[in-house]
């Protein structure tokens, strides 16, 4: 194997996918949404895990988009020519309840020491502050995945004490909790990836902890975006930063057009675009 | 032996909602990405049919306009969004200031709800964890958004949820003949679960009527049997600006211009008269998209050919034995 | 970006059902006119294998054999038979002298137990009367076999069953990738509720096993998905003496002879030795049957053909916007 | 309209086949499995109800076998090559259970006066003296079709006080059965074709009463084949023979082999044929 390259030009948003993408194990059956942990499954299928198998809520199984371009959503035809099947969602969801699925990636608006996720809403149901579009298949996959890693941009106002709304279930309130609530043993979130780090979960409380922090983060920064007393590991590691060929891929190859990771300006681009006749 | 001729239920869009449309009803509609029934939808807005309870699994971008007006009483969905493009931000709108009731569940129950409809029993048993939102936050349908109860045969905590059999409901294929039966290929998101089957009647709109004898050369590819149609309706273009398996790629230019002119009331009331009610049809839509953005920015969404193959479904020979 | 090198699931049927197929284990076996897996139960009836549970929506005349000897204790299903032929002759004598147990239900209720193992749920309200023998005659299934709730959503009493998951299922298709992607056309009893992923793992024996190629051109085809397979067999006229689409006839004239061959048990034993214990794998029985009947007996089962046109899916371009 | 001729060369099974057909109304989406009723609906398809839509348990839907031979089973290719559209048995099914099949028809061992089904066995239901096939589709079919046709050769034994097993239910034990067992009210079977006539049921006491009797046939004949004290209507009529025409579409169309119709002699020569090397 050759030695590692690391790059040292990369933005937070870039190294998260990358860190993101080294959950993945090879031949994990994975279940995809579109965004970052779209990506970061591409990252993995072209780098550690070529036997990955990408499914999608749409009824793609076994996809593989970026052979024609950087899919725009899950429904695009970039995931159905060349999947080697498509059911619908009753028959991918069947398949996830069932406990097929190795792994599923979850972001969201809030999330709070145990692992829950709220997609919903900001404030009351009925009367919300914001409306987000809701669990779609998010709620199923934080439950039937043998394990579930979360995404997120590391903010104080999203690191919570207390969801709104419990989209897509982490370890509720502790131990025990979710196999009261009907969920399988073992499952779970294992770990997440934010801008500033990487986070896992106590085994005996299932809290979430600080295990590792990214180059120049530093644990004070981390708790400062966190607004609950956040736990942290006896030895934080720093991550491992992305390689050369890590950022090349995902700069050249996943996202070249910067749709997901240069958003803003993609948008602006798109509409100029569109009125330039 | 011969055969005979068969009624068409061929119609125009403004035909087909004004008909089998009703305030009141209640409204299957797919997630719609790709395939969204867009133009039906424009149509709906242009009639202003009222009252209306939407049932869906998800629902992508091309249903946000249906929320500007005060349409929509209730929906009982799992996703109301734009995918990559941003939140649907009407109905964002409309929900915050609780001007549309809502009921959430996961893409996956509603998807179940609607298959115990089309089975014709009264509830159906889900999984889900009995400790989230989804079930703890209830919304439009109160206590009967579910139930629990012990399983007889295995003691355990089975939550069920109700089902749907909606009044109507509107799907958009790549190919239906006359009499309605309907082809879809790639995913659509129902077309091996049949759920659509739950509604009472369909209203169909295809991108291309064919013969009876196109459909029946590949009957596996039909989703629905013409006997749950009550319109057919020729639309190319039908599901802009979401993608269409074979005829065009999402358009997410346009998307984007969409999701930005939806940031305000104003701006959005700008966007509603000028593509949904300063026109009188899908023609006109395409017509004016062509005459403002002009012809190679439609054509651009042309995909690539990826043929399928053909098989061999075989017929007998006449000879007994 | 390249493809990997994926590992490959081929084997013989022997191999297949010695390694994958226990005693005592639950199997699900599909209706089977046409595409039963004939070649499949052939060699478990060769391997002995015993303590059988069989679920079955219904089965027809290819799984006859299989209740030759003590392998089967018991079986939910709906049907057994031969159509048009008569009655499945080995099978009505076992459960005659009670040496088989069994449930009935009607396929469409099978189905859907299966549906709801499919989902994971441990019952599934079902559309049945309460008052003909199908519930009111028990049978292997004692008390397990249904209960009645009141619908907490609108007060209806509702029969549930149980649900199923079988430990393995075996089905036959037109073909299959090297790694289990399975595809099948023309009717398949569960190729659209695709009940057999009810299973917790799955046999496939195919007609051809075809490059992953063929299967991704045409992905709406696949009825299961390469993760649930454990066993790929090559295995063409692996449906015989049942129909497979596009490459044979169901073989009548057999059927017929099959069937009054198995009239007594003397006959019976007769017919099982020169067609199963006989031969040592389908191309055997195979070879039997041509030095039998003759080559041209077996080429008359050649369809006509019937082919499906070709799709466009498409696929994007890769331009931005 | 032409004038009809009748034909007076015909079997009691061609003429339970044609009475068979004459229950067919056009534009009724039927339920169609192998046997004598199958060729009922081909006929009646072919003759006066062109519209016919027929739908078969293994999943095809408008169908039109007889494009190409008599089909040997539901699954026979010929019923699929041609169809409308191919779903699957529960697709079928949920249909069914919907409301939406107009028409089916049933057969089996015996059947009481109620209408009742046995196509399971004879005896007792864990040890029985005969065992029949099962229900396959016949108990959704008879529970859940707008109104359903018996078909049966009329014979003492098969017309029996009481069926050993309930496969189809009928009237059950008379009226308000069907609705207190959770079928639709307004269901049931509304006609009993046998090799002797016609019979129906009453619209009060749900019982079956002798309608018709065919050409020759006496009403003593009738009564002395079935086991109960049969119901007579106050005028019972005479079947309308079949027609020429009608005959000849069943032998040289519909089942120009005997495969259904010369069941036993088909049977001989088949297997003649496949021995004859």
């Amino acid at each position: 194997m050759k030695e590692k390259k690391y790059s040292t030009d990369y933005t937070l948003t870039e190294l998260m996918l990358i860190c993101a993408a080294r959950q993945v194990r090879d031949k994990d059956i994975v279940f995809i949404g579109t965004g970052l942990p779209f990506l970061a499954c591409m990252l993995a299928k072209n780098t550690h895990a070529p036997h990955l198998v990408p499914c999608s809520e749409q009824g793609q199984i076994d996809a593989n988009p970026l052979l024609w371009r950087t899919p725009r959503a899950i429904g695009d035809m970039a995931m159905t020519a060349g999947a080697m099947m498509t059911t619908d969602l009753l028959g991918v969801m069947h398949r996830l309840s069932y406990g097929e699925f190795d792994l599923g990636f979850i972001s969201g608006a809030q999330v709070d020491k145990y692992g829950n996720v709220n997609s919903t809403c900001i404030g009351d149901y009925k009367k919300p502050k914001v409306r987000f579009p809701g669990s779609g298949g998010a709620n199923p996959i934080a439950s039937w995945t043998k394990r579930h890693v979360l995404v997120f941009v590391h903010r104080k106002h999203q690191f919570v004490e207390k969801v709104d709304y419990i989209t897509s279930p982490g370890y509720f309130t502790g131990p025990g909790a979710r196999e009261a609530a009907g969920l399988p043993a073992g499952t779970g979130p294992v770990a997440v990836i934010t801008t500033l780090g990487l986070l896992k979960f106590d085994e005996k409380t299932k809290e979430m902890y600080l295990c590792a922090v990214h180059p120049k983060v530093t644990v004070e920064e981390v708790k400062k975006n966190t607004s609950w007393d956040l736990k942290v590991a006896k030895n934080v590691e720093q991550t491992e930063p992305p390689t050369v060929e890590e950022i090349r891929m995902v700069r050249e190859e996943l996202d070249p057009f910067g749709i997901y990771l240069k958003r803003e300006e993609f948008q602006k681009k798109a509409i100029e675009f569109l009125m330039n006749k | 032996m011969k055969q005979p001729a068969k009624e068409s239920k061929i119609m125009s869009m403004t035909e087909a909602i004004s008909k089998h449309v009703n305030d009141g009803d209640t409204l299957y509609l797919p997630w719609g990405a790709p395939g969204g029934p867009a133009a039906a939808v424009h149509e709906l807005i242009r009639q202003g049919k009222k009252d209306l309870t939407v049932v869906s699994m998800a629902l992508s971008g091309y249903v946000d306009p249906l929320f500007y007006g005060d349409q929509v009483k209730r929906i009982i969905t799992a996703w109301v969004g734009t995918e990559l493009v941003g939140l649907a931000q009407i109905f964002r709108r409309k929900v915050q200031n609780a001007q549309v009731a809502i009921e959430d569940y996961a893409n996956f129950h509603v998807g179940m709800m609607l298959w115990g409809g089309r089975a014709n029993v009264p509830f159906i048993p889900v999984p889900v964890d009995r400790a989230s939102g989804i079930l703890n936050e209830k919304g439009c349908l109160g206590d009967k958004k579910y139930s629990i109860v012990e399983c007889p045969f295995t003691g355990k905590k089975t939550v069920i949820l109700p089902t749907f059999q909606p009044d109507v409901g509107i799907i958009h294929v790549q190919r239906s003949d006359a009499q309605g039966n309907a082809q879809t290929w790639g995913t659509h998101v129902d077309f091996k679960s049949e759920v659509h089957l739950a509604c009472k009647k369909l209203i169909v709109t295809a991108e291309e009527i064919v013969d009876s004898d196109v459909i029946s050369h590949d009957p596996d590819r039909t989703m629905c049997p013409a006997f749950k149609v009550c319109a057919v309706v020729e639309a190319p273009w039908g599901a802009h600006p979401e993608a269409m398996y074979g005829h065009y790629d999402n358009d997410l230019a346009y998307r984007i211009y969409f999701e930005h002119s939806t940031y305000d009331d104003e701006n959005t009331k700008k966007w509603m008269d000028e593509w949904v009610f300063g026109v009188k049809s899908r023609d006109e839509y395409i017509a004016h998209y062509i005459e403002k953005f002009g012809y190679s920015k439609l054509m651009r969404l042309k995909p690539m050919p990826f043929y399928s193959g053909s098989v061999n479904y075989g017929r007998p020979k006449p000879e007994v034995f």
